[in-house]
């Protein structure tokens, strides 16, 4: 196989596959779920393939459809694929229970594709197609419960992002009046963005990465099924802006000082605001939800602490952060993943997400209370899970330049352990408030625990992935080809 | 300049006719106004040399349109005599001020003397006449005609032929 | 244009716009459907004579009359369908006032 | 060839008029082959030889089709072709279909004729053909409230006709005719006139009315929302734009001259269109009158990117001039797939008034999972007209903004971004109310439309996601719409 | 020998660990030996590193981030120090623990302790160090939750405590290691002269001094004397953390920056000593809980650690580096005795104890070598601790020998009371304790806090053995030794000062008549001290803090709450402008213009012709 088969298969498969999931349905929903499974898994396979082949691959077969797989594509389409398999699994029970199942894979696997495109596509308008088919796809997963307030919450989210996707198109096109394509392989690498045109693509990003001041859909959407927050947190939706901004701003343009300035401070605002929303809500997705806000920010903080230098000291720093902010979207993305699953659980079992109506479910559900616990010990950064990495070397990127910021990003730091240990042992621990749920069901316990477990993993055998990140880093700042 | 007088005359007859049309309380002089506006018009059309026009002018305009008016005012005015007093009172208190504005815009408009300095175009030849004019040049606006009258016809039978739904 | 044909299309030019202003005001004030269907009518004697006149005083009435003709065919058909329109209305309100069609709103 | 496009529709109407041949069960059907035949015939035309047949040496009509022209030929033939097949589904007995369809094939007579002619006084007589059979179709079926539309509509539309009618007096002074030709070259020698101005003025704010661009709008709601479903289709589809929006589009390439002022004119009354609709469509009840404030919205942008067109045109900067051709590319692209996903969620609207018995928002619900094809359909339109890629919808209003942006007027470009996002909110707030979400208990037994609303829904969803999906290989091809210097 | 064996270190442990906690249901008996197997092999292991020297370097996390390894003369002793106590606790534990159901867990997460320690103290490379500091975030966690039920809450309050201070860590390291431009520890020396260093250092201090437990990170410590099973107090509050803890600090002030007195941190530190110790051990004075009593000894007796540390004088730090040693030693070793006091009586609450010398003659007698020890009696190993570090404060400044000095007085007076009231007297009346049941504890729990009472001896009499053998090789090579007093100081032997000592005897003296009038006036060796507790103005005081109105952490999460409070409405706020004030700007806008339809179609002409007048003037006027 060569890789631009491996490529086009990545992106097209999950992308045009996943409208024959409902035809599927129809047959037999067992071969819909198992094909959905399949789809998901193709990409993963397909990325691992490519980044076993270590060679940056171009397709170009008509006009803006233009696909490049480099290492942070693949890195991240890896990641996607990976945590989205899990999701995609723990659904075929999650989700059995629920009606328009057809809708729910059809939408989940195109939800994958278009990330797929995206994270692949070398041009801005393609990336811009797929994005939008992002939103539309959570648009219709938020809303998958169809109560007039799931609907409600499911309409924010699209109006939101979508309103930033147009600020970003703008900036697009601005770029295009300025460099005359939107080829990002023609883009010489380094192109400083004026001020207004960066602040319009950044409306796109932090919108879709939810973060300060368009974030408020995102602990809104927890009114979705929770393996679609799960995929909205941890695998594809808010990972985008990230990944959107690490292509952008880290690898084809050059954020000015003062742009990376007004990036770590909305990053620092939104940390901690969200931390602080965290500690005072009492709905057990929503504070996850607003971790993921606040998380979010620390990889903008890897991203945009240290200006792009190449040689010297400041190098080191700036791949310290670009290295840390990659491996925080992986441990970020296992854990979140980890936690949202396990919510869904608790909420399956117990129909209750009021933290303050729930406790001592560690004594029914001690596997998912030991997942969940990891998982978020791994958000913590405590050590010896992944977690750990990423969040020091953010902080440690961010030290070399800027060490206020870095202070505040340690009180955020802080808030995330107080705000996770708060939910941890509110649901889990303490007095038992009425009768018990039971334990989940195999299939699902078995997801939660292999995203718990991988998440540990990531940290004892930090090596591998560190040095996939590492070759990344190197690739995107252009110091190795 | 005596033509200039006549001009004149039509002009302001006309405007009268209009006004009356628009302003006479009841609906059937309402219509024969309109008939005498047209007619006027149609006689303004002879001095501009354009009798066809003019002809077609007083036979549809100051014939047919009334005669529909008049079967339409038939089918819908009933009204006694209290009623029409009143609209007389009303129609008098709302068209007070119509002479004193057209006679302001009439002023304005002849003190504007807007410059009428541009080129005209070079007239066709004499042969042309509204005959040929109409088959020769004018083909897709007969089509539209027939089209539009074929409209209306449909327009009668759909709206006014059977009970309402 | 010449002084001679300037004062005659000034003239009528004058009073087609009266009329114009007649038409409008009556549109604008009446309270009776057919008579808004007659204030369409002078509006349109007005355009009648407009397009007559620019004939005229380019010397072109063939052209002129030719659009004129048109111009009555199509008033007529609007005419009918607006009459139509408003007997339709009569025949189901009992009524030819105007309010019977400020229905839609909003 | 381009004369059947007139007589063809005219031959139709006599042939099913006439007692032995023209059974009336016919009726329909035909006048649905012809919207057929004729979409296809555009699609044609580019690869005929030559486009002058026998007809041509006998009839003499002055016929000239362009990009633009060639667009609008097809949407009238798709969208008369759905209206044809969504009455058959509503109207019920055969009368009312004979006569629909006969005031269908003069309605297309109506817009083929206003397309293809070239020359300014003909194309007002086709526009009056056109409003003549809408004031028709509209009250259609002679329910109160749809009387009161066409009677606003046929008021407002005299006061257009009245507005240009007198400004064409106006410019038969100069010009000495008609003819697009003439009046270019005499209006661009004239232009600094007071009374050209004045007559330029006048023109384009009659098709202003005819197009319902706000604030000469305010007939449209009504007319739309009270109009039989099958003719809001038409009406929305493709009847004001060819009316209103083709004639300006094509005024401003072919007659009127490069002018700022006007640009600018033109562009201020586009960007309050577009907020007045997309505002007012916020706050309806009622699908058909969102719909229609949703019209006027989007006729906006069209008509804001031919103001740019028209601004950037007497550019001295090449690039400027590049701009506005783009803009004008993207206000044709924009009016066709309007046409499209328009008349989709008018056929939408339809199904739901047919099935559901109203298309008050405030007693539907839920609708999606009882009408599969009508929702999912409804979802790719109203994605579409929001402008969500990769539907068609996107693709023009990014060649709108991107030209906007280019010819240096970011403001606009920015309200047109807002007033995208206003869109999206009102067409979730429909889809909200009347198709995601959960069912109503009222509506539990709603069922999927008869097959004629399924087959219009699927061919107008095909063409605005196939659209979309084929735009960037058309781009790519260099295709015969956008001008050769847009390379993304 | 190869340096690889220094990973031995931390997988030996840890496998064990990690075996200990799959020792689920009747397995779990085995765990106990297993653990002691496993100690016992940790010791062999620290034995054999003992005054090695080693470098291992291994790649690990990439972007600089080696996992280097350095076995020299400190890390040797401290390991070392470690698996003494490791093997201790688990000797003890296997009687106290048995028949619990998380037993189990207890060595796992013990042993998992062990292993953590053992990389921190041999990581030579400053996120190394840092992964397995904070690793001991977890096992803390969880040895303190696997206590009695609702031992959860203490554990929170633990790990939030422990990990606040150990981001601020992070942090100091980021800081520390861009200054250095390396993360390799022993390559990193740095001024204290620049603001930068100067906050890398407080952060790091402050991951130093919240890991030994010292104000104000302590308030964890008491709760987890009550909540933990006991011998988690003696092997991580008591022993470890004060080893790691101590250790970091004074590599932080040895190696790491350069210490000197002239650094404004150096008083930072006295003070903070200072008032941990004389805080913490006025609280200790009045508990009665024995548990408790310890527990506020246990952050009391880090004060005079970092006090000497502080002084930034060779004596000082000699004497807080040898008070670690010692303190480990006797701190666990009473807590040892407490523990074999509950596991006879089942209660460590003073006031249902009494006259437990005469069942429990060999825990007594430990307890008051032990007690004698920490309270600074001559001859004892606390004495010549203490004494070193009384100098070095009184170097700096009189005000911080008073203060210790009076701790000391402090804690001696605690320590009677104690003494007195567990041990003598008369068993208390109306107790739950069946007091003529009392056995003595079992051996293999005695036998650990005879060794820990017998090292304070040793300690004390031949003082110039750990000081000559442990202490003093870890403070060569520093910028102290190698600046201006040079190796020849010898720190060992009877202090110089016969002032300082004449002051200490003074100081017990006093505490010694304080006990015998106190305990004559209450009539009880509990009740000695109660004229301090209810003293005018103390008592309020004690009243809130028993109250838990001065814990550090309810007033941070207090804040925090607020602080939170007020990032919610802000986050509530932008919700308001971005979803609310936008859509409602809009629908208002939308009724508006709904509300100008009116209906008429009069109106819509004007609109039109008003219209077209605009575009008309518009262009007649460009």
């Amino acid at each position: 196989m060569t890789d631009a088969l491996l490529l086009y298969l990545a992106v097209l498969v999950p992308t045009l596959g996943s409208a024959l999931l409902p035809l599927a349905g129809r047959i037999r929903p067992g071969l819909r779920n198992l094909l959905a499974l399949a789809m998901v898994l193709t990409p993963l396979v397909c990325s691992a393939l490519l980044l076993a082949g270590g060679q940056t691959v171009t397709v170009e077969p008509w006009s803006i459809f233009k696909l490049q797989a480099d290492k942070l594509a693949v890195f991240m389409a890896m990641i996607s694929s990976l945590i989205s398999a899990v999701i995609v699994l723990y659904s075929f029970h999650y989700i059995s229970h629920y009606e328009n199942q057809n809708e729910y894979y059809f939408m989940v696997v195109l939800f994958l594709g278009a990330m797929m495109g995206l994270v692949y596509s070398a041009h801005l308008l393609l990336l811009y197609v797929f994005w939008e088919i992002t939103a539309i796809t959570s648009w219709r997963l938020i809303g998958f419960f169809r109560s007039p307030k799931d609907v409600l919450r499911a309409d924010k989210s699209f109006l939101v992002t979508v309103a930033g996707a147009l600020a970003m198109l703008l900036g697009f096109i601005a770029i295009y009046t300025q460099t005359g394509t939107l080829d990002l392989t023609r883009i010489p690498q380094g192109t400083v963005l004026p001020n207004l045109v960066a602040l319009l693509v950044l409306a796109g990003i932090l919108s879709k990465s939810a973060t300060l001041p368009f974030h408020t859909w995102l602990p809104d959407a927890g009114v979705a099924p929770s393996p679609v927050t799960a995929l909205l947190h941890a695998a594809v939706l808010v990972k985008i802006g990230v990944y959107v901004f690490a292509r952008l701003f880290i690898v084809t343009f050059a954020l000015t000082a003062q742009q990376q300035d007004w990036v770590l401070l909305i990053a620092a605002a939104s940390a901690l605001v969200s931390a602080g929303a965290a500690m005072i809500d009492t709905d057990l997705k929503r504070i996850i939800a607003y971790s993921t806000v606040s998380q979010i920010a620390f990889i903008f903080l890897g991203f945009a602490a240290c200006p792009l230098v190449k040689g010297g000291a400041g190098q080191e720093a700036a791949i310290m952060g670009v290295g840390g902010a990659l491996l925080y979207i992986l441990m970020h993305g296992l854990a979140k993943g980890g936690l949202f699953l396990c919510a869904g659980i608790v909420e399956q079992n117990t129909h209750c997400k009021d933290i303050t109506r729930l406790g001592g479910l560690i004594k029914t559900m001690p596997v998912t209370a030991v997942a969940f616990l990891l998982c978020a010990l791994s958000v913590m950064g405590v050590p010896p899970l992944g977690g750990f990495f990423s969040k020091y070397m953010v902080i440690s990127a961010a030290a070399a330049e800027r060490p206020w910021i870095a202070a505040v990003f340690v009180v955020g730091a802080f808030m995330t352990i107080l705000y996770l240990f708060r939910v941890f042992t509110m649901v889990f621990l303490g007095q038992p408030r009425g009768e018990l749920a039971r334990e989940g069901s195999y299939l699902m316990v078995g997801c939660v625990a292999l995203l718990a477990v991988m998440s540990l993993a990531a940290g004892l055998l930090i090596n591998p992935p560190a040095e996939i990140v590492h070759a990344t880093v190197l690739q995107m700042l252009g110091i190795v080809q | 300049m005596s033509a200039n007088v006549l001009d004149i005359a039509l002009t302001v007859l006309l405007v009268a006719a209009a006004v009356w049309t628009v302003s006479t309380a009841r609906m059937l002089r309402s219509v024969i106004g309109l008939a005498a506006t047209s007619a006027l018009l149609t006689a303004i059309l002879f001095r501009l040399d354009s009798p066809l026009a003019a002809v077609f002018e007083l036979s549809v305009c100051a014939g047919l349109i009334p005669a529909i008016l008049v079967s339409a005012v038939g089918l819908t005015a009933r009204m006694d005599d209290d009623a029409l007093a009143r609209r007389k009172r009303a129609k008098l208190k709302v068209f007070a001020l119509l002479p004193v504005i057209l006679a302001a815009a009439a002023w304005a408009l002849v003190r504007l003397n807007v410059p009428l300095d541009f080129a005209l175009p070079a007239a066709q030849g004499p042969g042309a006449t509204v005959q040929t004019t109409l088959w020769n040049l004018r083909q897709a606006d007969l089509v539209g005609q027939i089209a539009v009258l074929l409209a209306a016809a449909f327009g009668v039978v759909v709206l006014l032929k059977g009970k309402s739904q | 244009m010449t002084p001679q044909a300037a004062l005659i299309f000034g003239t009528f030019a004058v009073g087609a716009v009266l009329v114009l202003i007649v038409g409008f005001y009556s549109l604008l004030s009446t309270r009776n459907l057919i008579r808004s269907i007659i204030a369409l009518e002078v509006l349109t004697k007005s355009v009648t004579l407009l397009i007559i006149l620019a004939g005229y005083t380019t010397a072109q009435q063939a052209l002129a009359q030719s659009l004129a003709i048109t111009l009555i065919v199509i008033e007529v058909a609007v005419m009918v369908v607006g009459v139509g329109l408003v007997l339709r209305i009569h025949s189901q309100t009992g009524s030819i006032d105007t309010n019977t069609v400020e229905n839609i709103k909003g | 060839m381009l004369d059947l496009f007139i007589l063809a529709p005219l031959a139709c109407l006599i042939l099913i008029n006439l007692p032995p041949v023209g059974s009336r069960r016919l009726a329909l059907p035909l006048a649905m082959v012809l919207a057929g035949v004729q979409a296809i015939a555009v699609l044609c035309l580019p690869y005929m030889p030559r486009l002058d047949g026998p007809l041509t040496s006998f009839f003499n009509f002055g016929l000239q089709i362009t990009p633009l022209g060639r667009m609008l030929l097809l949407a009238v033939g798709l969208v008369a072709f759905v209206s044809l097949l969504v009455g058959q589904a509503s109207l019920g007995q055969d009368r009312r279909l004979w006569q629909f369809a006969s005031m269908m094939l003069l309605a297309i007579t109506g817009m083929n004729g206003a397309v293809l002619v070239s020359d300014l006084f003909s194309l007002y007589v086709f526009m009056e053909v056109l409003a003549v059979c809408s004031f028709i179709l509209i009250a259609f079926n002679r329910d109160p409230l749809a009387l009161e539309g066409a009677f606003k509509y046929v008021i407002l539309s005299a006061v257009a006709s009245v507005l240009m009618l007198g400004s064409l007096s106006l410019m038969l002074l100069v010009a000495g005719s008609t003819g697009f030709a003439a009046l270019k070259a005499a209006l661009a020698a004239g232009s600094a006139s007071p009374l050209l101005k004045l007559a330029m003025a006048g023109f384009v704010c009659g098709l202003f009315i005819k197009g319902g661009l706000a604030p000469f709008h305010a007939w449209l709601p009504g007319a739309y929302s009270s109009a039989p479903a099958a003719v809001s289709v038409l009406l929305a589809g493709v009847g004001t734009k060819v009316s209103g929006l083709y004639a300006l589009l094509r005024l401003a390439m072919d007659v009127l001259p490069p002018s700022a002022a006007l640009g600018q004119a033109v562009m201020v009354v586009g960007a309050f269109s577009m907020v007045v609709g997309a505002v007012a469509a916020l706050v309806q009840k009622d699908i058909k009158r969102l719909l229609a404030y949703s019209s006027i919205s989007q006729m906006g942008y069209v008509v804001l990117a031919a103001g740019c067109f028209l601004a950037d045109a007497g550019s001295a900067d090449w690039r400027l001039v590049a701009a506005g051709e783009l803009a004008m590319a993207g206000a044709i692209f924009h009016l066709f797939n309007h046409s499209v996903f328009k008349s989709l969620l008018f056929v939408n609207s339809a199904a739901v008034e047919r099935q559901a018995g109203t298309t008050d928002m405030q007693l539907l619900g839920g609708l999606g999972s009882r009408m599969p094809v009508t929702g999912a359909t409804s979802v790719i339109a109203a994605l579409s007209t929001a402008g969500v890629p990769p539907l068609a919808g996107f693709w023009s209003k990014l060649v709108i903004i991107l030209a906007l942006w280019q010819s240096g007027m970011q403001a606009y470009a920015l309200l047109a971004v807002a007033v995208s996002v206003a869109t999206l909110g009102y067409l979730l707030l429909m889809q909200r109310r009347v198709f995601f979400g959960r069912t109503a208990p009222n509506l539990q037994g709603v069922r999927e439309g008869s097959e004629g609303y399924v087959v219009a829904e699927l061919i107008l969803a095909t063409v605005t996601v196939l659209v979309g999906l084929a735009f960037p290989l058309l781009m790519h091809l260099g295709s015969f719409l956008l001008p050769a210097n847009l390379n993304l | 020998m190869s340096p690889n064996l220094l990973l031995l270190a931390i997988l030996v442990p840890a496998a064990a660990g990690v075996l200990a906690l799959l020792m689920r249901g009747r397995a779990g008996a085995v765990s106990g030996p297993w653990a002691l197997l496993a100690t016992a092999a940790n010791l062999g292991l620290g034995i054999f590193l003992f005054d090695k020297q080693a470098d291992l370097n291994l790649p690990w996390a990439g972007f600089g981030l080696q996992f280097v390894l350095r076995l020299y003369q400190f890390s040797g002793f401290i390991v070392l120090a470690t698996a003494c106590f490791g093997l201790l606790v688990a000797l003890y534990s296997i009687r106290f623990m048995a028949g619990r159901a998380n037993r189990n867990q207890f060595y796992g997460w013990m042993l998992l302790s062990l292993a953590m320690v053992n990389g921190a103290v041999l990581a030579n490379h400053l996120v190394v160090l840092l992964f397995f500091w904070e690793g001991l975030l977890g096992t803390l966690f969880a040895m303190i939750a696997i206590g009695r039920p609702g031992a959860w809450r203490t554990a929170t309050k633990a790990f939030i405590i422990i990990g606040i201070s150990d981001v601020c860590m992070m942090l100091g390291m980021a800081l520390a290691g861009w200054q250095a431009h390396t993360l390799i520890i022993s390559d990193i020396h740095l001024p204290l002269t620049t603001s930068v260093c100067t906050a890398a250092f407080v952060l790091l201090m402050i991951g130093a001094i919240s890991k030994g437990g010292s104000m104000p990170f302590h308030s964890w410590i008491p709760d987890a004397a009550v909540d933990a099973p006991l011998p988690f107090m003696a092997f991580l509050p008591a022993s470890l953390e004060k080893l790691l803890g101590i250790y970091w600090l004074a590599r932080i002030s040895l190696d790491l920056f350069e210490l000197t007195p002239d650094a404004w941190v150096s008083p930072l530190m006295m003070i903070v000593g200072a008032a941990t110790i004389l805080l913490a051990v006025s609280m200790a004075l009045v508990q009665k809980d024995y548990k408790r009593l310890l527990a506020y000894h246990a952050i009391s007796q880090v004060g005079y650690m970092v006090l000497g540390i502080g002084t930034a004088v060779p004596l000082g730090i000699v004497g807080g580096l040898f008070h670690m040693l010692n303190n480990a030693i006797y701190k666990s070793g009473l807590f040892l005795t407490g523990g074999a006091v509950e596991h006879a009586t089942g209660t460590t609450d003073l006031k249902q104890l009494g006259g437990l010398g005469r069942r429990m003659p060999v825990t007594f007698a430990c307890f008051f070598i032990l007690a004698a020890s920490i309270s600074g009696v001559p001859w004892t190993n606390g004495f010549f601790s203490k004494e070193l570090i009384y100098d070095g404060a009184l170097a700096r400044h009189w005000i911080f020998y008073a203060a210790a000095l009076l701790g000391s007085v402090l804690t001696a007076a605690s320590f009677l009371k104690l003494g007195h009231a567990a041990y003598l007297g008369k068993p208390a009346e109306n107790s739950d304790v069946k007091f003529d049941q009392v056995r003595e504890a079992p051996p293999s729990m005695l036998l650990p806090i005879v060794i820990l009472a017998a090292a304070c001896l040793v300690f004390g009499l031949g003082n110039a053995l750990p000081i000559d053998h442990l202490i003093a090789p870890a403070f060569a090579g520093t910028h102290f030794a190698a600046a201006e007093h040079g190796a020849a100081e010898h720190f060992a032997g009877w202090p110089e000062s016969s002032m300082l000592v004449l002051m200490t005897c003074l100081a017990l003296a006093a505490a010694i008549i304080n006990h015998l009038l106190g305990a004559k006036r209450a009539g009880s060796g509990l009740g000695a001290v109660d004229h301090i507790h209810h003293a005018p103005g103390l008592a309020q005081i004690y009243d809130a803090a028993g109250k838990r109105y001065f814990d550090p952490y309810d007033i941070g999460m207090a804040l925090a709450k607020v602080a939170s409070r007020i990032l919610w409405l802000i986050d509530r706020l932008i919700d308001g402008v971005v979803a609310g004030l936008t859509s409602g700007t809009a629908r208002g806008a939308g009724y508006a213009v709904s509300a100008a339809h009116t209906g008429s179609y009069a109106l819509y002409v004007v609109w039109s012709i008003l219209g077209a007048a605009a575009v008309a003037a518009y262009m007649l006027m460009h």
